[in-house]
């Protein structure tokens, strides 16, 4: 059992599985020389070798096209966009190439690839630089969406991502890399598409992802002091989306509300509260409530970019007024 | 580069350029396959059995003759929704492709892909991709596997000359040249796009070959109607691919006969220019350079009797085989088979 | 009063505005000389010249990022994408270049232009020609979505777009380009975000939008056979959203339906269901179903393509089962 | 290019290159402004004012001042989040900078943009973005608007040598020559990326000069660090533009003092480059140029410390702004002011 940072459990799960299969290598943009820009990719070149671990030019169609190539010839490869608002510039190739290839070939193709990225807000960087881009990648078919919320999470569901024959968006959050926690020794493989269930209540249902997690965890003790009990379920992949765990909270608690990092419309939020409100609507004690980011891009000043992300106070207030 | 044309008059058919006999052979019989399966799609879409689009690279099959002859078994190509040529040649069954046109199970991607995404894995033609420029940084990856993985394998990859001005070539130029790929790109200059002429929107006017130093790479242009300029060429910048001295960058000279896709008569393009390319038919050319190299106009003839052959075997083949139904929609999303996005 | 196909419209209304405006500009592949792919801009090079229409090289992120810096100079451009598919290679410049610059510079650029594009299935063109990605558009915030079903609105909505002054993403259906409808002779504006009840109903509400609309309407007057009787909403733009309309519905009937050709999760039928689920929900009677692609990509077979896009049978059935 | 280093020894401030007096003052007092603003802004990230990220063009200031000297009132300027000196040298004032980078109302754009987001449009200044190769083609937009509307603006867009290898380089060079567009590309070349040098992943040695001929356009570098030679390349390719005869790109070589961003050291660079750099300081490196012309030290003295004075000024002032509340927070999506996504 070790501590670990979040961004240290980046390369540990990297680093497993690079040890494990020579077929895995890392590609992107300062990810070599420099071990990554948020050191996720610490000292992985040093021990993999620079063919292994290599930087890029500023090419991101370059990064994520060379990436499912790679794959299709025999290659585990993983690209690193190093902001996940940088997805945008190389979207053809992930949304119209990489998701549709399986798909459109008829199955001919398969790519085992992973592309991983810096997503997330609350770190003063503006609106380029800050967003939660989960739901892009969620309303694509054919890609599977991982975000994970804690280290040992991210060495789990790395490997998961890198074995998974599927093309894996890994999604790190920014406001994470520094926190901490306990993984154990010895290898991790974490199968993609369940959730956690990290608190346990009766009263309501939070689903929550990514950095939403600790903020749910932290409105759910203030709640639970003022007599509102609430499961807290994370998340954890997007796609597969672990319905089950959803649902049959529900069913106990009556009450759903989802914690968004994402801007408003079309997030992931509202796909979940959707499935709730058609598979689960008898289920239901009252109306489904969506916390979110507002709809607009993260401003950098500090003062209000705290406002704009869901807090655990406005996760608190919302629950309390809704559960009157 | 390379023009073979004024090649000698040797009563065998053993060209004085040291093109083997087979060879050529081969790229006559390429030439007439891709010719006769296109002209078939084309009378297929027009009578409405072929649905959607097609784009025909019906005066472009020196290119793609050439380059399939010259390439190893296990070499790749990548291509643009104008593949049907490149992946015929790369191996495919004529009757799985045409299959895939008319949108049946038989198809080779199940009448999923459809006539611009026709791909063959097995025979190592990695898939015709339809957003111009997307496949050439695909293409640099696959290169990039082959050398990680020591396989020996070159990729090639096709694409039209209004692919140069999309970020994505600028992109997987660059980086091939810097990692030194194994990996061809061939642009085909046919001088349109859809139906505006390339000259009028590239600031130069050869828009891949006067872009290669931009790249550190040979200005190259070759004949891209005339088979052997193109087989000779590709057996060098091949060659050199899988020496380990990197890429190349190919502009091929050519001119589609029909318009963009689908029914497009090409009426923007000036009088003449047809008939002049016609004049320049692939076809037309190599059976004569065939003949006055000695190959007997029997056996040639034969090369074109069995390519229509095939094409009527092929079509019959895939008329009588089935649609596809809800358990090919639903299929093959994911690698389990399936397409559920739940747990 | 004319009769117009729906391609038509799309250059009546630009010529319109053209006539009107001579800032109003228009750039794309093949839009000047050929009249565009789907024949939309035929006339307008002709009539406006050549500076007002013109050809541009295949380059998306030109296309697109020289329309934002000629509307931050004084022209009010529109720009074609030629199929809304290909928005993923220039996704940079239209949602985190065009949709947050406003925002991010606290308001001092104002970006007065529309961006049209060829959208949505039923062509045969496969997985890369097909998609419906107004769910894209609709989840960048800085975006407004505008998606017509009929000609006249076609030609109302593009003048109500181009003189917008934020910007927009004009999505013209392939599948209704051939389309008629009469459309009255003069100048016609029309305001975005209002949606239009086009059929009157009790027993449920359905809410579509473009080519889903006329199958909503099919589907409509199918059920009314069979004695249910339902609204049917055009919602005609995503953003901004007409949630007032759509909520006065269900009020009055407690049944929520959405019909959307993109494919399943995240799609603005969510958000629509997760809108109701929240602030409608004690109106509610029964689940919120919504039909939808389902997340696939679109194959290019008609036999198989037709199945995966919503249709009239599909949406009856649906409506019929759920409300037994 | 040009170099006016050696450029005679009059004893009044009056270069026989032909470079007004009252340019090098500006030009001198240019680099200075920039130099104590980024200084100050470092020191307030050190300390923590100034929160999220810098980044500093410290090193690089030649250029920026040469070409604002160069400009006209109304040229447009597009950057990067290397940006600061450009913005500034338009004329935005130092406090609506300064309040921005601590995230105060008062700033250019109310907090909301923050250091990589720095725009006055007001002086032409249209913004600074913080993704690479996007603002490319969206200078070219404004150049087209200039040009439809026959304003004779010129837009000069910088960017870094990195930025090169993106495909919005290509597409924006290409559009730019055939469109003939009144714009300067110019690439600020400080041989890194972030921490990767250029070097490393380029095909070709000079990443702008190199690729000039790509786009039908002159190879022209400048020494980045020496003002007048980046003032006069910036005259003549301004007045080429204005002149409608088309696009330029520059390459600037130069180098940046600090690291990447934030509080990178810069440990990747070899050792004894800084300091050979450091040398070729272009403060100092001027200012020997200006008394070697007569330029009196006094009034140099006066012009540092006007700079020092005026960046203490606008701190202050920045410090004691308020910081945005909710009302800026939803405010400016919409032309009407708000954020609403319904009706
Ligand atoms: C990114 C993108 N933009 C536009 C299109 C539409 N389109 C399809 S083919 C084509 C012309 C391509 O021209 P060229 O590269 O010369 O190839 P050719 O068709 O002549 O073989 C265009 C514009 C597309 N498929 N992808
Ligand atoms: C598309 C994109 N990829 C990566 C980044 C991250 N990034 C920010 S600055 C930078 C280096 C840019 O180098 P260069 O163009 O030389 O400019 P410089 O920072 O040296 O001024 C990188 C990779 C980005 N902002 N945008
Ligand atoms: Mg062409
Ligand atoms: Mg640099």
């Amino acid at each position: 059992m070790a501590t670990l940072t979040y961004r240290e459990a980046v390369a540990r799960g990297i680093a497993q599985e690079m040890a494990r299969d020579e077929r895995v290598l890392l590609i992107g943009e300062d990810v070599a020389e420099a071990g990554g820009v948020f050191k996720t990719t610490q000292g992985l070149r040093e021990r993999f070798g620079p063919r292994r671990v290599r930087d890029t030019p500023i090419s991101e169609e370059a990064i994520t096209g060379m990436v499912m190539g790679a794959a299709m010839n025999g290659l585990r490869p993983i690209g690193e966009i190093m902001f996940s608002d940088f997805l945008a510039t190389c979207w053809d190739i992930v949304a119209n190439q990489i998701a549709k290839t399986r798909y459109m070939t008829g199955g001919q193709i398969e790519l085992p690839l992973v592309l991983r990225s810096a997503n997330g807000g609350g770190s003063r960087f503006g609106g380029q630089h800050s967003q939660s881009v989960e739901n892009w990648a969620m309303a694509i078919p054919g890609l599977k969406v991982v975000a994970p919320s804690t280290p040992v999470d991210v060495v789990g569901l790395m490997a998961g991502a890198i074995r998974d024959p599927d093309p894996v968006i890994f999604l790190e959050h920014k406001a994470l890399f520094a926190t901490k926690g306990e993984v154990p020794d010895g290898e991790l493989v974490d199968v993609l598409g369940r959730a956690t269930t990290v608190r346990t209540g009766s009263d309501a249902t939070i689903v929550a992802l990514a950095a939403m997690v600790p903020k749910a965890v932290e409105a759910a003790d203030i709640l639970a002091r003022e007599g509102i009990s609430v499961d807290v379920i994370d998340l954890r992949t997007l796609v597969p989306l672990d319905v089950t765990t959803v649902a049959s909270s529900v069913a106990r608690t009556g009450r759903l509300f989802t914690v968004e990092e994402n801007p408003r419309l079309c997030g992931w939020g509202a796909e979940v509260a959707s499935i709730v409100a058609d598979e689960c609507f008898w289920d239901l004690d009252g109306p489904i409530v969506r916390i979110t980011t507002p709809h607009i891009p993260l401003p950098a000043a500090d003062a209000i970019e705290d406002m704009a992300i869901p807090s655990a106070d406005r996760i608190v207030e919302t629950i309390r007024s809704s559960m009157q | 580069m390379i023009d073979t044309s004024g090649a000698g008059t040797a009563p065998n058919p053993r060209p004085a350029s040291g093109i083997p006999t087979e060879a050529r052979r081969a790229m006559y019989s390429a030439m007439w396959r891709a010719r006769v399966f296109e002209k078939r799609a084309y009378d297929l879409f027009m009578s409405g059995l072929v649905k959607g689009t097609t784009h025909l690279g019906t005066g472009q099959e020196a290119v793609a003759a050439g380059f399939s002859t010259a390439m190893r078994d296990d070499d790749m190509v990548f291509c643009t929704y104008r593949g049907h040529n490149h992946t015929l040649l790369r191996g495919a069954p004529m009757a799985s492709l045409m299959g895939e046109l008319l949108g049946r199970e038989s198809g080779c991607c199940r009448g999923k892909g459809g006539s611009m995404h026709l791909t063959d894995v097995e025979h190592h033609a990695m898939g015709s991709y339809a957003i111009v420029g997307a496949h050439l940084p695909v293409a640099a990856g696959a290169a990039w596997a082959s050398q990680e993985r020591g396989t020996g394998q070159v990729t090639v990859c096709f694409f039209g000359d209004g692919t140069t001005n999309i970020g994505a070539f600028h992109e997987s130029l660059n980086i091939a040249a810097v990692w030194g790929l194994p990996v061809v790109y061939v642009c085909e200059n046919n001088l349109y796009m859809e139906y505006t002429p390339i000259s009028s929107v590239t600031a130069v006017p050869n828009p891949a070959a006067d872009r290669a130093a931009s790249y550190g790479l040979d200005r190259i242009i070759v004949d891209g109607n005339d088979a052997d300029a193109v087989y000779e060429a590709a057996l060098s910048v091949i060659d050199r691919a899988r020496a380990g001295e990197g890429p190349s960058l190919i502009e091929a000279q050519t001119y589609r006969h029909y318009g963009h896709s689908r029914a497009d008569p090409g009426k923007y393009r000036p009088a003449g220019e047809v008939e002049e390319w016609m004049e320049k038919d692939p076809l037309v050319i190599y059976r004569a350079r065939l003949e006055k190299l000695g190959f007997p106009a029997a056996d040639l003839d034969r090369i074109e009797e069995a390519a229509r052959a095939e094409i009527d075997a092929a079509t019959e083949a895939a008329k009588v085989s089935a649609e596809p139904g809800e358990a090919v929609l639903m299929t093959d999303l994911w690698a389990d088979g399936g397409s559920s996005w739940r747990r």
